[in-house]
């Protein structure tokens, strides 16, 4: 890893390490009782700071995971660093993708 | 131990662990994500779903993810710590704080569930 | 027999602190020549730069002179010392310890103030020793090799040089090297070659120095017919670490502080007996420490290993366990206690004034040929102060590679053909082990380590050193029928001890000679049958070198061109007190 | 407490380069005894070709590194009775080295990466000038102090499991050094050094394993070193000093 990919990876880490702090508190809260999925959807429908709280995440989860996963790929595959750099760009974009289709799904439809 | 040299250590496993609860946490994500965005199309997939998940043996892996959420979190805010922060003794000792911590954190979570 | 021929232009034999520094001079002075290293083991992780612990001596402060530190030198080396020699050491050392730190990137210990420490060490009038802590020779030696792998010299690293050879037509051509990895031998013709490889006497059963040394380079030399001066002038550290037989740690060196800071030598009986030899009880010098407890342990009042113990619980384990660290430390390591319980030491050899004879631009006898360091001599005289061992190689290695690419550019010697019997006789000398039947190398080995300690030890006498000379006759006539099986050459380290022993019965045989010839007493050198040090005005060295006839000892009157005994050039004597 | 210590001890020891394995030997115990005595005594007395590499005997020159019973250390400094309670020794060259044969290793990659690592002084004075006057106390020359006394033995290098992982990883020691020389007010090499650390298989390629740290024989903490060469190397890059 090189002091840029290090950077986006530290700086998303520490972004996220609060976001997730509340996420598992809401988790556990949720829990408390069975969950329907009225309650969840009730909870962020048409709700932009849960929009922005979960994109955020979702935006640093994906980059912060894909360098990741690069790292691992480098240090424990067969790939070449540029392979795994591409393979981690790949998962990234899948992971951004998805998260924020979820997220979309959450609070808007 | 002794065989596994270098590789005993509390602060290896730490290490180890960490990567671990990351690349688990990389693969689950998607799968995640799957599941809330199947609410896209109205709250009665997503029933249909969470009573499946209902089941024992899904509640078990989930509170498994937040466990390794709770510990990746840790072991991440450990490494933070060595690489910003003045350097302390005791390094090893935060290493087992961390897995203790996560492991209560996923036992609430565990009581809550069931 | 198949051998590899290289071609360089400037050859060092040796990567201690004079090879490290002649090839960063040489390299520098023409970048156009090729300058290759060859170290007997891995380059600057072997040799005994590294192991300097208390550091380099230099007049740098304020109070402190050159001339000052010149006198202690050659008081020190009981006005033996060749004197051009001695004040190129003492002057050259202040350019070095500024290029050293300036330029090679040493990170000396400071004063309060910023400007660099100078601690106190034995036999000197002012505190003069920088250092880095107490592993100064780590420092010094990690930023050497730092500069040297970032320069496009080559390495031949654990290669072993084991001859000169002389070209048909005069001159050196060269040097045969074995290569220790894979046992292979290697020709390497030279335009200029600099001997390096740093003495060092272990061949006496206590001994500090690494275990790569073993007089080769001397060896090597007398064979080449270079003249050796001072070759009975082996220094012994009065306190090695005694562990027992069977164990390296054997011989390992305790530091002076800890004698200068107030620890006790105590006998067998637990009587503390220095006050029996001297008034300056266990402050006293090296040598009259040294010859105190070989007392001891030739009247039989001694350990269970046979040494003497040093105490320092009287100063508080936890004083000593602080203010000693390295020392307490490398005890435990060994399972001793030092800061709370005694621990065996003895006298221990540890460093050799003889050697090459040269001049104060490092050249030799023989045109090409160049020497410094430990392997050179007359810096000393008949002791050397702690804190010169280290100027003294880093002094003449750097001059040494500034002179070196000079010389070639004068002389234009190119590189001249071996000369190929004697080529061909060397590889024969070094593979004659090879040749014969099994022998027991190690009670050889054991053999040459008593003898040298029991008879041209730390006190000498004729009936002695005769004793000890047919001795060594002996062993090294059994060493040339003790053979090893020719199984693997590659790496064979049971090889190299053998060549080992070889180099060191051989320089072995010029000390006892050379301790015959001087019949007086003079710093290192003690003769029992002639204890008086004789007239310091019509002082002599001696001077060993192999004829036909064998090995020639004669001598030579000190030159005093800088002072004469009685004088000094201490212009203000008390300024520093 | 060699009263206790059994009289023989079983010594496995690796044989070959690559494709060695290990033999066994039997070597009387002794009261004082470090590792490399016991080595050394294989190679008097039982095998001639035994091969391994020492010189200082006493933890200066860091040549005598093994990895016995599992764990890299310094041999020279090693009191059998520390590694051997149970009277067996299994002792194998170091990891993550070349082999060359028995017992030694190649060391040449762990200085080519040290010197990768612009892990040598670039002077800003010349020896005609006087040196530089620096306080003890300061908080660069303590920082420097703190890791200057490597051995380059190469025990962290070999402890280290993202060495193993990642063949251009510069490896902890190297990295120690220029870490050294990062807080060297004399040096004027920072620009390139920094450059170099913070490159691909750089500073930034540890995790913080700490295994360095645990199995230095002089206790340095190249872990902290490394920090402190990530925090360096990203201020610089945050800076725009450095490309990446
Ligand atoms: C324990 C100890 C502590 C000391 N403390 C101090 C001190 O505090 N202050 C001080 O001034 N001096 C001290 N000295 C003395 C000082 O270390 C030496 O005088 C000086 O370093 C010698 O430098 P050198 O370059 O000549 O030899 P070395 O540094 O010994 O280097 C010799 C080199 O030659 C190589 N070599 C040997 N034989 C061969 C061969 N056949 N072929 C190829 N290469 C070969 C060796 O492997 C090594 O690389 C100490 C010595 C010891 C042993
Ligand atoms: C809670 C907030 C998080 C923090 C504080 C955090 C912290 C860290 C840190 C500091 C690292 C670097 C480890 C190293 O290189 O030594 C890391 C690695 C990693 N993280 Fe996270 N992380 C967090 C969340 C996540 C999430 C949500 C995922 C998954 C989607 C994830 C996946 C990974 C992966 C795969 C690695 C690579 C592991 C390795 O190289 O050893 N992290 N994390
Ligand atoms: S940091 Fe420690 S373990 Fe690593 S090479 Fe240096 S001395 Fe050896
Ligand atoms: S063991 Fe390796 S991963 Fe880093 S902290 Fe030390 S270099
Ligand atoms: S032999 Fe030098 S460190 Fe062990």
């Amino acid at each position: 890893m090189n002091v840029r990919l290090y950077v986006w990876q530290r700086a998303t880490a520490a972004l996220m390490a609060p976001l997730v702090l509340v996420h598992i508190a809401v988790i556990l809260y949720a829990t408390r009782a069975g969950l329907s999925a009225a309650d969840i959807l009730s909870r962020t429908h048409n709700s932009i700071a849960w929009a922005t709280f979960y994109g955020i995440f979702v935006a640093a989860a994906s980059i912060h995971a894909s360098i990741g996963v690069r790292n691992i790929l480098v240090e424990w595959s067969p790939f070449s660093e540029r392979g795994a750099g591409r393979f981690a760009a790949v998962l990234g974009i899948a992971l951004a993708l998805l998260g924020f289709h979820a997220v979309f799904a959450l609070v808007v439809a | 131990m002794k065989t596994l040299g270098p590789r005993g250590s509390s602060l290896w496993i730490a290490a180890i662990i960490h990567r671990l609860s990351g690349l688990a946490l990389a693969i689950f994500l998607p799968v995640h994500f799957f599941v809330l965005s199947l609410a896209f199309h109205g709250g009665a997939r997503l029933d249909g779903f969470l009573r499946w998940a209902d089941q024992p043996l899904v509640k078990f892996t989930e509170v498994g993810l937040v466990f390794l959420l709770t510990v990746h979190l840790l072991g991440g805010l450990r490494v933070l710590v060595i690489e910003n922060f003045d350097w302390h003794d005791g390094q090893k000792r935060l290493a087992m704080l961390v897995a203790a911590v996560s492991a209560v954190t996923a036992f609430i979570f565990l009581m809550r569930v069931f | 027999m198949n051998v590899e021929h290289l071609k360089t232009d400037i050859l060092i034999l040796g990567a201690g602190g004079a090879g490290l520094f002649a090839a960063l001079h040489a390299h520098k002075a023409d970048p156009n020549l090729d300058v290759t290293i060859v170290s007997k083991g891995l380059l600057g992780k072997c040799g005994c730069t590294r192991m300097v612990q208390g550091g380099y001596n230099v007049a740098l402060n304020l109070g402190d002179s050159i001339e000052r530190h010149f006198m202690d030198t050659i008081e020190g080396g009981k006005w033996l010392p060749h004197q051009a020699l001695a004040w190129t050491l003492v002057t050259k050392a202040i350019e070095r310890v500024h290029e050293l730190e300036n330029e090679i990137g040493c990170f000396f210990d400071r004063n309060p103030d910023g400007t660099l420490h100078g601690k106190a060490f034995a036999g000197q009038t002012f505190d003069r020793t920088v250092h880095k802590g107490d592993l100064t020779g780590i420092e010094i030696i990690n930023r050497l090799m730092e500069q040297v792998w970032a320069r496009p010299i080559r390495r031949l690293e654990e290669h072993r040089a084991v001859a000169l050879i002389p070209s048909p037509a005069g001159g050196i051509s060269g040097a045969l090297l074995i290569d220790i990895r894979t046992g292979e031998f290697r020709f390497i013709a030279a335009q200029a070659v600099l001997l390096a490889t740093g003495g060092g006497p272990t061949m006496y059963r206590y001994h500090t120095p690494s275990g790569d040394k073993s007089m080769d380079g001397l060896a090597i030399a007398l064979r080449f017919g270079l003249p050796l001066r001072d070759m009975e002038m082996v220094q012994f550290h009065p306190t090695g670490l005694l562990a027992g037989p069977d164990t390296r740690m054997t011989g390992t060196v305790l530091e002076e502080g800890l004698r200068g800071s107030g620890g006790h030598l105590l006998n067998g009986a637990l009587h503390r007996f220095m006050g029996d030899y001297d008034q300056k009880l266990e402050r006293a010098t090296r040598d009259v420490v040294s010859r105190a407890i070989d007392a001891e342990m030739r009247a039989g009042r001694t350990t269970p290993n046979g040494g003497v113990y040093i105490k320092m619980s009287h100063l508080g384990p936890a004083h000593v366990a602080k203010e000693f660290k390295g020392m307490v430390d490398r005890c435990r390591d060994c399972g001793f206690d030092l800061a709370g319980g005694l621990v065996e030491v003895v006298p221990t050899a540890h460093y050799f004034m003889g050697g090459v004879i040269c001049d104060v631009d490092t050249s030799t006898e023989k045109a090409g040929l160049f020497v410094a360091g430990e392997d050179a001599s007359g810096m000393h005289g008949a002791n050397r102060l702690g804190g010169n061992g280290v100027a003294n190689s880093t002094v003449f290695g750097g001059i040494a590679g500034d002179v070196m690419p000079r010389w070639i550019a004068y002389n234009r010697p190119g590189h001249r053909a071996p000369d190929a019997d004697a080529l061909d006789a060397e590889i024969e000398r070094a593979l004659h082990p090879f040749g014969q039947k099994s022998g027991d190398l190690n009670a050889l080995r054991e053999k040459l380590l008593d003898t040298m300690w029991d008879d041209v030890g730390v006190v000498r006498d004729r009936a002695g050193l005769e004793r000890g000379l047919a001795s060594v006759d002996q062993i090294e006539a059994e060493l040339l029928t003790a053979g090893l099986a020719d199984t693997d050459r590659r790496f064979n380290l049971t090889w190299q001890d053998w060549l080992n022993l070889r180099s060191l019965c051989e320089i072995s045989r010029v000390i006892a000679l050379a301790a015959l010839k001087r019949e007086n007493s003079r710093g290192a050198h003690f003769r029992s049958d002639f204890p008086a040090p004789g007239d310091l005005a019509t002082s002599t060295f001696t001077v060993a070198r192999q004829t036909a006839g064998g090995i020639e000892i004669g001598e030579r009157p000190v030159a005093f061109t800088h002072v004469k005994p009685g004088e000094t050039l201490i212009r203000d004597p008390v300024a520093a007190e | 407490m060699s009263s206790a210590a059994p009289a023989q001890l079983s010594v496995s020891l690796w044989r070959g380069s690559d494709d060695g394995c290990y033999e066994t030997y039997s070597v009387p115990r002794r009261a004082s005894q470090t590792v490399l005595d016991v080595v050394t005594y294989v190679q008097r007395h039982i095998d001639a070709t035994l091969s391994y590499r020492f010189a200082c005997r006493v933890g200066m020159c860091g040549s005598c590194a093994m990895t016995v019973n599992g764990r890299p250390r310094w041999t020279c400094r090693t009191h059998v009775a520390k590694v051997a309670a149970n009277g067996r020794l299994k002792i194998g060259p170091l990891e993550n080295l070349p082999r060359i044969k028995d017992l030694a290793t190649d060391m040449q990659p762990f200085f080519e990466k040290w010197r990768q690592a612009e892990g040598v002084f670039a002077p800003s004075l010349t020896r005609a000038e006087p040196m530089a006057r620096i306080k003890p106390d300061s908080r660069a020359r303590m920082a420097a102090d703190a890791a200057i006394e490597c051995i380059n033995c190469g025990v962290c290098y070999a402890a280290c499991d993202t060495v193993r992982w990642n063949a251009n990883y510069l490896g902890p020691a190297a990295l120690n050094r220029a870490w050294t020389l990062v807080n060297d007010e004399r040096d004027a090499g920072n620009a390139a050094r920094l450059t170099a650390v913070a490159a691909s298989g750089g500073c930034h390629s540890c995790h913080s394993h700490q295994s360095c740290q645990e199995h230095c024989p002089l206790a340095l903490n190249p872990t902290e070193s490394i920090a402190g060469l990530k925090r360096r190397t990203v201020a610089a890059y945050l800076n725009g000093e450095l490309k990446a």
